[in-house]
């Protein structure tokens, strides 16, 4: 069952056809990538999809609802999640903050609540400072809860990105990048944490990539854009061996070279 | 075609005068079209008198002054909207270097008075030299303030310089009511009478009753601002050290990294802002013949809301809210008692400007000229 | 140098030090305020010890009781010898409430608001219109009122407008929100100066075509909530006549029962505050701030926390309104001028944005530099030109110095310099909030 | 051949953030020299350290034998050092012509300009296409194309660039590194943070390896390529 | 209502006053008997501070010529002057500290009534007696409170005045009326108003504006309107810009206004304006020191103290401060030592004073019972020549009461 289908989806700036008539689907429980030229539309579709940009044209459904008109924060109460290309962190928030915030619409409190700290005011806080440090252990962060999200190295912010929308509690998990500046020993560790992602927790991925290391590695299905169209999709092995997609996007030497 | 429009001549002198041209003629048309509009509207719901008649008997002095004091706010809001532009803050002290441009060209001319030379010396010499002097004096000051106040602070949170720039606007002045209490006794500077500023120039247009009057001063201050305003627009589009202006306002780093001297490139935005807010003082005090030193409060406030209503960090945009704040602000003086019978008068002019703005902001986020450039999700 | 401060410090904050140096600013100042009641330098001393209880290390249980005993007995008992301090203290509660406010707009938020002081106004006028007789002058002509116009309520009903004060003032934040809260930054800021200007404006032109707020004069009497019945009133009386030397009056009583409300006032202010910033709202309006796209992805509903704060900010401001036109009796519009909104923004950078125990004490700081001490050396100086007095050197005669010297008509000056010096060497306030202490430390360079 | 650009003992600080630890490194001209590490190494402070954004506290860096500590980043880049920045640094509202052409802010030989253009568009056609749209509305890609292509124009001695493969299709990785060798090969001095170690030290000719602020390893790239530990830390390979 | 304190004794502080003064005649130094201090409040800083810091130095004059009775029955007597900055607020928070001063036993001030009237509810509650110098507007002393007075008329008679020769001297027959959207200015001009519609004149309109600089929008609409007068209520600061632009454009009726006129700075501002046309005419309630024959001496005191000839209401200043001194010294005798603020409050009504702008004494409310009005005309074109205006009418009108 497809969790997230779109059709036919269009998104114009100007005269400029980001993303032209994406079709495209997302199976439950799977972790899909979309590759890709730059300026392809890729990050595009995905604002698209949070409703960041409106798209002009098509639909979006998602467990079977329309997402088109939502607001980002609606999109994401739906339990879409997402990082972004270039780091949005709350830079002077500490780490531990940063996950709390990015369980906002998990929690029931209510201005009264903290007004008056009810009970489940303090039940829930407590519960919630618990479970954010289990997320920051669980994508390898460790003691760092009390630093400002911004001292840390580019891999832990990726990390931390990783950790909020996690802490929403998302059925599907868009990461835009999430690799990119990491070296081959972190990116190998980021690999083993979407899988554990997916396996552990049963949450669904559609990932944006440019390093084929991470794409062919952990993909079950791919689909490639140029100039805003899908032109190919399918198993990284179809991909790898696809005409087309060698020429726009992988070239010769990263085809024939290994994983 | 294509030659053409690459001319500088065009590019740096006839686009720009034309589109300020454009903007003036173009905002008081719509204007005075839609008051006389509204005038036939409510011509039957008022007895006494003619409506239409009524407004029509006032309508040039209405325009003319709306677009006196129009170029005048726009010359200010230049001043802070390049600033603004560079350092993405509102300097909060330049309706005082507009305050003290304006003293120190009428302490000029007082000087001149004393003297005797105000008399003797072609009077627009005289208002050339105090242009001048207010332009060096405020513009130096700006850099100063810049180099004290601001400087440090580079790289703090937003708030800082803000707070500082209030900071300096209290300071200058205080500072300069104490200067010249100190030196005169009391800090009201007033215009020497001279020349032939006061006079009209009255233009029969025929097919109208009444004929068309423009005082000299007027004209005066409409030329030199929109002297300046050519320039300016070439200073910024036409040269390197735009370009360069243009590139810091945006990322100082990276503009350091293209070889740009970042700080030099700062006090010239400040000295140009503050040199276009001295001279603006200076035209200022021709019209309003009294100065002291708050007086740069209110065309300041109006000044900073025309650079927001035209869109904040454009020059054009400056330009054109200024000359419909100066337009509005006239027309809601002196018609809003007529039309509501006395109900509502001259002092709902401010609500009536900011209503605008408010509506404007609603339909524009960003101002009238103003783009939407964010950095991208 | 300066580690010998900070090891000075260090010593005088460890072991029973706190306890003995709070104590004896303590006593000290509130012996020499009752020894000398016009005397500053006492007062100061007295007013050190909030700031000592804050910085030392004390046990948190002996802190709030000398706090307590500090606020809740010996500062009314010493204003009572002086009723200045109780309007200097009233006045340090009323700005102190304001800048609370505005730093949940500006320093949680993150929303730049320049015409905070309408939400003051709103709060203001509304006990000004019904709790004077304006209501029976709506057709009269400003300044010329009839006789017999009667006050509309009974002044007990104070108690109520202070609600609705708050419910009326968030309501301006929320009308006011609605259309500009999409605006960035730097528009909301025109937006909301210009938004203060028009509630003044409104304040002195609705005088016509009805006549609600009677201009320019201002509206004048405003009742004042009864006093406490003589129950508990007399008892106190009686206490405190030795103390004073005599009865008090029910004017002293006034001043320390307006004290008390501000005082009451205040507390739930910072309790609001701090428990708000500690919950989920407080983190998504620092999200907010921090970055919009990322917080709103984040599933925070961008509108309703950004009028949340609007609503929370204007509250406190509309309380502080309707207590200040009781205890006036008089409001004009020229109390809700640009100036004031600039000044409690002022406060709260001074004091340290986004901290709560620094918008305070900025208000604090400033309303006795404003009111006081600059006041004072204004006084004292012409007490110095009246003498005979020469500055021994140099000769100079006191009586010669310029009377443009007047160091109260600098105030702006003083003032202005030093806006300057905090910000270039003190940026993030004289008591920073943790997180932006931390912030800063890394910007340094 | 000389040392064009020479670090001694260079300590770099952010606040109170101990940076770079005593780095000491040169550059001969004429050569292509890589950095290497982890993230939070020290990488991009060593660049920024020698254009000048940020200044060492301790320690030298000249360049061609002069001191420019504490020189100004525009009197640096005035001596021929151009600098690619890590986050790209585009200008937001300045349209892709008029990014480039404020990356040629300091050359004003005409000629020069319009070859480096030609070079620019022959290497990214895309830019060409994107031409006057705003540089903040460009997709990341698009964006590190035309950071490059601002350094090309600069026409520096010696180019320095970090991480230039960041987030680039696999395609244009290529491209990017075939240009790094051939701009080396007509006379340009390189000095290349890269995180895609293997690729930089396959066209380098030496190497750093940074760790933690300190310099721990310097040789010739290709050994540096089989170095057990590089390879094991860096290369991915196990 | 306000609970009064008119029982309490207030002064707690005050040094012992049950010694008895020295009665022998004051030949060596007089045993000390404390510290009495008189406050003045006015706005010593910011647009008004002209006539602000009249009042303050007639004032300070005044003690210094007039204090020696006192100081000779062994009191110390101090000046302390507070600034009010022209606002409310400030005016409230320096009367709260001047009533916490026991020493001080009366006061001199306001200039604005806008800060007048909640200041003296601070005065009222705390019984510590004000004598005004300047405050025109009728809510100052129809509130009836004992410790407010004034030595000045009143608007509601001024305006009237002022309206009664624009229609019979001037046979005005429209006029133009613009306030300045203060207490003073706007309750001025609603008086005006009122009388000008019983006599029939067309009020051309009724504008109020908070414009300092630059008036064209209001000037327009009233040269097209041309009315016979033009009547500004406000202050001569805002004034002389407005008369000046309205002349440059083409304006040729007589300016009028009231009391905010009287500076001689309204002639450097507005200069030919002032004379040319229909000339401009102002009422005042404080009549130029020549109106006052015995004010000769005053002048020349205060020219030579304070290096400038007095400004409108330092003769006011000078006077209020004489009542305050002759209060507390009847009172002071009255008691046998120092007295309370509420014997002086008391003693001021009791008073008749020969001052130098008139004999004061007040009736039940606090207002001279006879008060002086002038009508002037402007001859100067400059500072300088201020003095060669002319007073063309005199009236003592008697104060409307309640
Ligand atoms: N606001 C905008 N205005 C105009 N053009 C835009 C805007 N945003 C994106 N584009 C253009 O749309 C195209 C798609 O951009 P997008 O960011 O989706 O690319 P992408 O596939 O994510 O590329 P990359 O791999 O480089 O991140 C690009 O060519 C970009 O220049
Ligand atoms: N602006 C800054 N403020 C504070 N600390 C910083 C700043 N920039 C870098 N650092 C710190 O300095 C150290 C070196 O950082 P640098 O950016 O030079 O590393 P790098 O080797 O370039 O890493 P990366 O591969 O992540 O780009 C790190 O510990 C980092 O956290
Ligand atoms: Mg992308
Ligand atoms: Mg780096």
């Amino acid at each position: 069952m497809s969790l997230l289908q779109t059709n036919n989806v269009v998104k114009r700036f100007g005269g400029l056809v980001a993303v032209n008539k994406m079709t495209f689907s997302v199976d439950e429980g799977h972790i899909v990538s979309i590759i890709g030229p730059n300026g392809a539309g890729k990050t595009t579709f995905f604002n698209s999809l949070t409703g960041i940009y409106k798209p002009e044209e098509g639909e979006i459904l998602f467990k079977d609802h329309s997402l088109i008109g939502l607001r980002p924060d609606q999109v994401s109460a739906r339990g879409i999640s997402r990082t972004f290309q270039n780091i949005r962190l709350f830079g002077s928030m500490s780490v531990i903050e940063n996950i709390l915030v990015g369980m906002h619409i998990r929690l029931k409190q209510n201005a009264l609540d903290a007004l008056f700290r009810s009970k489940k005011f303090n039940e829930e806080e407590k519960d919630a400072e618990q479970k954010a440090s289990a997320l920051m252990e669980y994508v390898g962060l460790k003691n760092v809860g009390n630093e400002l999200a911004r001292n840390l190295p580019y891999g832990g912010q990726r990390r931390i990105e990783i950790a909020r929308a996690l802490a929403a509690n998302p059925t599907l998990l868009l990461l835009d990048e999430p690799t990119a500046g990491m070296n081959p020993n972190e990116t190998e560790d980021a690999i083993k944490l979407f899988r554990r992602i997916r396996d552990e927790k049963g949450i669904t991925i559609l990932l944006i990539e440019h390093d084929m290391r991470v794409v062919m590695g952990i993909s079950e299905y791919i689909s490639v854009m140029d100039y805003g169209e899908k032109i190919a999709e399918g198993t990284p092995q179809e991909i790898r061996k696809n005409q087309r997609v060698i020429e726009a996007y992988l070239g010769r030497d990263a085809a024939s070279s290994k994983d | 075609m294509k030659q053409f429009t690459s001319n500088p001549f065009y590019k740096f002198i006839l686009f720009p005068i034309g589109q300020i041209l454009v903007f003036a003629l173009g905002a008081s048309l719509v204007l005075s079209l839609f008051t006389v509009l509204l005038a036939y509207i409510f011509r039957a719901g008022i007895t006494g008198f003619d409506l239409v008649e009524r407004v029509l008997l006032i309508l040039p002095q209405v325009v003319i002054n709306g677009l006196t004091i129009g170029f005048v706010y726009s010359t200010i809001a230049l001043g802070y909207t390049m600033v603004y532009g560079v350092l993405e803050f509102i300097n909060f002290s330049h309706s005082e270097i507009f305050m003290v441009g304006g003293i120190v060209g009428v302490e000029l001319m007082a000087y001149f008075d004393h003297t005797g030379a105000l008399q003797t010396m072609n009077q627009y010499v005289i208002i050339a030299l105090a242009i001048l002097l207010g332009m060096v004096i405020s513009g130096s000051l700006a850099v100063t303030v810049e180099r004290v106040a601001y400087r440090p602070l580079r790289g703090a949170p937003r708030l800082v310089p803000l707070i500082s720039a209030i900071g300096m606007s209290f300071f200058l002045q205080d500072a300069v009511r104490l200067i010249l209490s100190l030196t005169t006794g009391e800090f009201n500077v007033i215009l020497p009478n001279f020349g032939t500023f006061d006079e009209f120039l009255v233009v029969a247009v025929p097919g109208i009753a009444t004929p068309l009057r423009f005082q000299i001063k007027s004209i005066l201050l409409v030329g030199v601002t929109v002297l300046m305003l050519v320039g300016l627009n070439y200073l910024v589009n036409g040269t390197k050290i735009g370009k360069a202006i243009r590139a810091v306002a945006q990322d100082r780093p990276s503009a350091s990294l293209m070889g740009i001297n970042v700080n030099m490139i700062i006090s010239i935005t400040f000295l140009i802002g503050g040199a276009l807010g001295g001279a603006a003082g200076v035209l200022f005090a021709l019209k309003a013949t009294k100065l002291d030193p708050f007086v740069g409060f209110f065309p300041g406030l109006k000044a900073f809301t025309a650079a927001v209503l035209g869109g904040i960090g454009n020059l054009t945009g400056a330009l054109l809210g200024g000359l419909i704040l100066g337009l509005l602000e006239s027309f809601s003086a002196s018609y809003l008692s007529t039309f509501t019978n006395g109900a509502f008068g001259a002092e709902y002019k401010d609500i009536l400007a900011f209503a605008i703005l408010i509506l404007v902001l609603i339909l524009r986020p960003s101002g009238l000229l103003g783009q939407t450039v964010g950095q991208k999700a | 140098m300066k580690t010998f401060f900070s090891e000075l410090f260090k010593k005088a904050n460890s072991g029973f030090w706190p306890i003995v140096i709070t104590l004896g600013f303590l006593i000290v100042g509130t012996i020499s305020v009752y020894q000398s009641p016009r005397s500053l330098s006492a007062f100061l001393t007295l007013m050190l010890c909030p700031l000592l209880l804050y910085f030392m290390k004390i046990n948190m249980k002996i802190k709030i009781f000398i706090g307590l005993l500090l606020i809740i007995v010996i500062l009314p008992v010493l204003g009572i010898r002086n009723i200045f301090y109780l309007e200097v203290i009233f006045q340090m509660a009323v700005f102190a409430a304001l800048a609370l406010g505005l730093n949940i707009v500006i320093g949680m938020a993150g929303l730049l608001d320049l015409g905070y002081v309408a939400f003051y106004a709103v709060g203001a006028y509304t006990w000004a219109i019904f709790g004077s007789k304006q209501l029976s002058l709506l057709h009269s002509i400003p300044g010329a009122a009839p006789a017999g116009a009667e006050f509309t309520l009974s002044p007990t009903y104070f108690w109520l407008f202070l609600f609705l004060g708050v419910g009326l003032a968030a309501l301006a934040g929320i009308l006011l929100g609605l259309p500009v809260l999409r605006l960035r930054g730097d528009y909301l800021a025109i937006v909301t100066l210009g938004f203060g200007e028009v509630i003044r404006v409104l304040a002195l032109n609705l005088d016509k075509p009805l006549n609600l707020t009677n201009g320019p004069q201002g509206i004048t009497p405003i009742q004042r909530p009864p006093l406490p019945p003589e129950f508990i009133i007399g008892p106190i009386r009686t206490l405190l006549t030795p103390i004073v030397g005599r009865p008090p009056t029910d004017a002293e009583f006034y001043n320390v029962f307006f004290y008390f409300i501000a005082l009451f006032i205040i507390m739930i202010a910072i309790m609001v505050a701090t428990r708000l910033e500690d919950s989920r709202i407080g983190r998504a309006w620092t999200a907010i701030r921090e970055d919009e796209t990322a917080a709103i992805a984040m599933g925070i509903p961008l509108v309703r926390m950004k009028l949340a704060a609007f609503a929370a900010g204007a509250s406190f401001a509309g309380a502080m309104g309707v207590l200040y036109s009781a205890n006036r009796t008089f409001v004009s519009p020229e109390t809700f001028s640009f100036l004031q909104s600039i000044g409690v923004l002022t406060m709260v950078i001074l004091g340290g944005l986004g901290s709560i125990p620094g918008v305070i004490f900025g208000a604090s700081a400033v309303v006795i530099l404003n009111i006081q001490v600059l006041q004072n050396f204004s006084l004292y100086l012409s007490e110095l030109r009246q003498s005979d007095a020469v500055i021994p050197i140099i000769n100079f005669a006191w009586k010669d110095l310029s009377n443009q010297l007047d160091p109260a008509k600098y105030q702006k000056l003083v003032f202005g310099i030093i806006l300057v010096l905090m910000m270039i060497f003190r940026p993030s306030g004289l008591i920073p909030a943790e997180r932006r202490k931390r912030e800063l430390v890394e910007e340094k360079e | 051949m000389g040392k064009l650009l020479e670090l001694t003992n260079v300590h770099s600080y952010y606040g109170h953030i101990h940076a770079l630890k005593g780095i000491s490194l040169y550059v001969e001209e004429g050569e292509i020299v890589t950095l290497i590490g982890s993230n939070g190494a020290g990488k991009s402070t060593t660049l920024r350290t020698i254009s000048g954004i940020i200044h060492a506290r301790e320690g030298k860096v000249q360049l061609g034998g002069k001191d420019i500590t504490h020189t100004e980043p525009h009197l640096v880049v005035g001596q021929g050092v151009g600098h690619v920045p890590e986050g790209r640094g585009i200008f937001p509202k300045l349209t892709v012509q008029e990014n480039l052409d404020m990356g040629a802010f300091t050359v004003n030989d005409q000629k020069i300009i319009d070859d480096r253009a030609e070079l620019v568009f022959e290497l990214f056609p895309r830019l060409k296409e994107r031409i006057t749209q705003f540089g903040g509305t460009l997709s990341g890609g698009e964006q590190q194309m035309l950071a490059i292509g601002r350094g090309l124009m600069q026409n520096p001695r010696i180019l320095m660039l970090d991480e230039p493969s960041m987030g680039l299709a696999p395609v244009l990785v290529d491209v990017i590194f075939d240009t790094i060798k051939k701009l080396n090969e007509q006379g340009t001095t390189i000095l290349l943070v890269e995180q895609n170690a293997l690729m930089a030290l396959s066209i380098a000719h030496r190497g750093y390896v940074l760790q933690t602020g300190s310099i721990v390893l310097t040789d010739d790239a290709a050994k540096l390529k089989k170095n057990e530990m590089v390879q094991k830390t860096y290369l991915g390979i196990d | 209502g306000t609970p009064a304190a008119t029982e309490a004794p207030v002064a707690t502080d005050a040094p012992a006053a049950t010694d008895a003064p020295a009665t022998e005649p004051a030949t060596e130094a007089p045993v000390s008997m404390g510290t009495i201090k008189i406050a003045t409040q006015s706005p010593l800083s910011g647009g008004q501070s002209l006539l602000g810091v009249a009042i303050k130095q007639g004032a300070e004059l005044a003690l210094e010529q007039l204090g020696g009775d006192l100081a000779a029955m062994g009191y110390d007597v101090q000046l302390a002057p507070y600034d009010d900055q022209a606002t409310p607020d400030v005016g409230v928070a320096n009367a709260k500290n001047i009533v916490a001063d026991s020493e001080i036993l009366c006061g001199v001030g306001h200039l604005n009534s806008g800060v007048m009237i909640p200041s003296s509810e601070e005065y009222h509650t705390a019984g510590l007696a004000f004598v005004s110098p300047a405050n025109t507007n009728p809510v100052v002393t129809t509130r009836g409170y004992l410790e407010v007075n004034r030595v000045v008329g009143r608007d509601d008679v001024q305006a009237p005045a002022a309206e009664e020769y624009a229609f019979s001297t001037l046979g005005a027959k429209s006029v133009y009326i613009i306030h300045d959207k203060t207490a003073y200015g706007q309750g001025v001009a609603e008086f005006f108003r009122a009388a000008a519609e019983e006599d029939g004149i067309e009020i051309a309109a009724f504008e109020g504006t908070e414009e300092t600089a630059n008036f064209d929008a209001i000037v327009a609409p009233l040269v097209a309107a041309n009315p016979d007068v033009v009547f500004f209520a406000g202050i001569y600061n805002q004034a002389g810009v407005f008369f000046k632009q309205a002349r440059e454009a083409g304006y040729e009726g007589t300016f009028l206004g009231t009391d905010g006129m009287d500076s001689s700075d309204l002639a450097d501002l507005a200069g030919d304006a002032l004379t040319t046309g229909g000339g401009m005419a102002y009422t005042t309630v404080a009549g130029p020191a020549s109106a006052y024959p015995s004010a000769a001496q005053f002048v020349e005191d205060y020219t030579a103290k304070f290096g400038a000839a007095p400004e409108a209401y330092a003769a006011q200043g000078y006077d209020s401060m004489g009542v305050c001194l002759a209060a507390i010294k009847a009172a002071a005798e009255a008691a046998g030592g120092t007295p309370t603020r509420t014997q002086v409050a008391e003693a001021i009504r009791a008073l008749s004073y020969e001052g130098l702008t008139s004999t004061i004494s007040f009736d039940d409310i606090g207002d001279l019972p006879v008060a002086k009005y002038f009508i002037i005309k402007v001859n100067a074109t400059s500072k300088d020549t201020w003095g060669s205006n002319e007073i063309i009418a005199s009236f003592d009108l008697p104060s409307p009461g309640k």
